[in-house]
């Protein structure tokens, strides 16, 4: 049978049972049930011959002396005493003849019983508990080579996908001969060619506009050929071949060949 | 084999050991062994046979292959109605490093795990009407946490409330073959402590983790999945 | 070791198998397979000795065990210089599970396929001036591994393309008495499959899968089956 150690109590097992415990945690108890069961163990009989009058007569001095401590009390423990109060007048006084409910006796055998039935699931709690138990007694496989899952697909389809697919791509064809003029596009490479061949010649300031004038010509060109040689022109600001200036928005963009060490002048800001 | 021949002067045992298994040792045990090793979860023997050759007779097998590995450091076992292979009970001391320290159970989650077991299925009012406390949501939800117990429908009773039994995991984990192997069960059932203060009529005093519903049960609702505490019930109608 | 006892008559071998293992077993044979059983990776015999008993030669250990398991479904196998235990290599068959997963065809393999069977024999080329796009050789792979099309010959042209036509499996696949029942242009248009104007010109073949090689068809070559593309093309001669 399960020993006392187990009871996470401050009330000391060793205690006679007509000597209340002087500190009282309740805390340490699982209800009212548990402490009866702990008190029960004090008489150190079979809980089949535990003298329920004796017991309620330790429960009711434990409940009095916690409340002596003033202790809060849970109200099952209470409606415990209460219950434990009620029969243990019963037992002390004769039974009278045709009382309704159950007899004192009864009632006694009753928790009697639902006292062993609690050791009984402890005990049984233990037991389990105490098993050898996986992941930390026993260990399965750790490393586990799992189950090669060789997926052969089967293909499906329905006639219905066969035919939907073919009439659309079939029909997309038939309609899709549009042709879409070619656009005239001045790449940025096409645009730098011409800046460094006309600028190459001259340190002086001229306007980006000016230098272009004879690639603006056709309209469907100017924007373009415009952005290509914007573009171009900050790549080669960056790369320190060009000077450019502005002075104000959409005033023209002036720009020229970059002076090699001379610091040559600038007009205004740059 | 070829390899027992690199075995020399300094082994530790007599030279038989190379040549343990006669050559007549079935290819099936081999299999089996492979099968299990492998899967590192247990198999039912009717899965184990659906991937033997025809013809093989698997509860012949089990038993040769239980007694072969009976000694050694890894045992075949059975849990939950499947074979697998755990190491042995008494290595513990060896292999504690490998584990990562459980959780261990409050002693309410205990009793509370142990009167689920013992006397599923059972609500939650009855679990207190044991233990003579209530029992809180939290030591329901720690034990749901654990995979080994679950709710698995509801009793025909006033507020019907859900009615709670263990897993394939809870027999797995403590190494269970049936629920019927509960330690001391046979004693508490000897001693009628089983049967408790239960409705009369709704007792049985032996516990079942059947997944069949008891006559006082109905099955789960829809809702009661929702609850994230059962994981897969399939509806039964 | 109790177990043994429940080896009756109907066991496949000789009685001895339950005492195989002579008591003189080392129990470092025990605890080192179960370590390796219980460990998630390969353990090297450094860390095998710390786990072990002082004293004990685990190189000697390891040689003893991995002779016992040599014949067994699971060896004892160095990887990498560390011990593990792993099935017989011999038994990987048993530890696959070939399992037929449905797969619906792509847009571009319905397309390919529904030009193959309206327009067959027709070459990869062909296939592409239709579609107006590229034909993958995935595409005509995946085709080919349903076994609803074949090469049927090689067109009398520039490179000697295959010819791809459709096979019995296809009409079967496809409930088709025969490749005629396929719906022609009235039909398409009739089932609003083709709608809208459409140029004059506009046709859809009768298809015909025709064994027969066409007049600018030559046969397959030997080698054309040997592609691994060719299920089983009888050549035709």
């Amino acid at each position: 049978m399960m020993s006392e150690e187990h009871f996470e109590t401050t009330l000391s097992p060793e205690l006679a049972s007509d000597e209340p415990a002087l500190i009282v945690d309740v805390e340490g108890f699982e209800g009212p049930l548990d402490l009866l069961l702990m008190l029960a163990r004090q008489q150190k009989v079979d809980l089949a011959k535990i003298s329920i009058l004796a017991l309620a007569d330790q429960y009711l001095a434990f409940i009095e002396e916690a409340r002596k401590v003033r202790l809060e009390l849970a109200a099952d423990y209470l409606v415990m005493a209460a219950w434990l109060a009620y029969l243990k007048s019963r037992l002390l006084l004769p039974e009278k003849e045709g009382e309704l409910g159950p007899s004192a006796e009864d009632m006694a055998t009753a928790l009697a019983q639902r006292l062993r039935r609690l050791e009984a699931i402890r005990n049984a709690a233990e037991a389990l508990i105490g098993r050898p138990q996986l992941g930390r007694d026993i260990f399965g496989r750790g490393a586990p080579e799992p189950i090669a899952d060789i997926k052969r697909p089967e293909w499906t389809a329905t006639l219905y996908d066969l035919l939907t697919a073919y009439a659309q791509q079939r029909q997309k064809r038939a309609l899709s001969h549009v042709r879409f003029a070619a656009r005239t596009v001045w790449s940025l490479a096409e645009a730098r060619e011409a800046l460094e061949r006309m600028i190459g010649v001259s340190h002086d300031w001229g306007r980006l506009d000016e230098f272009l004038i004879s690639y603006l010509v056709d309209p469907s060109m100017r924007a373009t050929v415009m952005a290509s040689s914007f573009a171009s022109v900050l790549e080669m600001v960056r790369e320190g071949a060009l000077e450019v200036h502005q002075h104000q928005a959409f005033a023209p963009i002036f720009l020229r060949k970059r002076a090699d060490e001379t610091g040559a002048q600038t007009p205004g800001s740059a | 084999m070829g390899l027992a021949k690199s075995l020399d002067d300094d082994t530790l045992v007599e030279d038989d050991t190379s040549n343990q298994f006669p050559a007549e040792r079935p290819e099936e045990l081999r299999l089996v062994e492979a099968l299990l090793f492998a899967a590192g979860e247990p198999l039912d023997e009717k899965t184990l046979r659906s991937r033997l050759p025809e013809g093989v007779d698997v509860a012949s097998v089990m038993r040769l292959l239980q007694a072969e590995y009976a000694p050694r450091g890894v045992n075949l076992v059975r849990v939950a109605g499947k074979w697998t292979f755990r190491t042995a009970n008494d290595l513990a001391w060896l292999l504690a490093r490998d584990s990562v320290e459980p959780k261990k159970l409050s002693r309410a989650a205990n009793e509370t795990l142990a009167i689920i077991a013992y006397h599923q299925p059972v609500t939650r009012a009855e679990i207190e009407e044991i233990r003579g406390v209530t029992v809180s949501k939290g030591t329901i939800d720690v034990l749901m946490e654990t995979g080994w117990i679950r709710p698995r429908g509801r009793r025909k009773a006033p507020g019907r409330p859900l009615t709670f039994g263990t897993t394939q995991a809870f027999l797995e984990h403590f190494g269970l073959e049936a629920i019927g192997d509960l330690p001391g069960l046979d004693e508490l059932k000897g001693t009628g402590l089983l049967e408790g203060s239960l409705p009369s009529g709704f007792s049985v005093p032996l516990p079942s983790d059947d997944a069949t519903l008891r006559d006082d049960e109905d099955p789960l609702e829809p809702g009661d999945l929702d609850l994230g505490l059962a994981p897969r019930a399939e509806p039964e109608e």
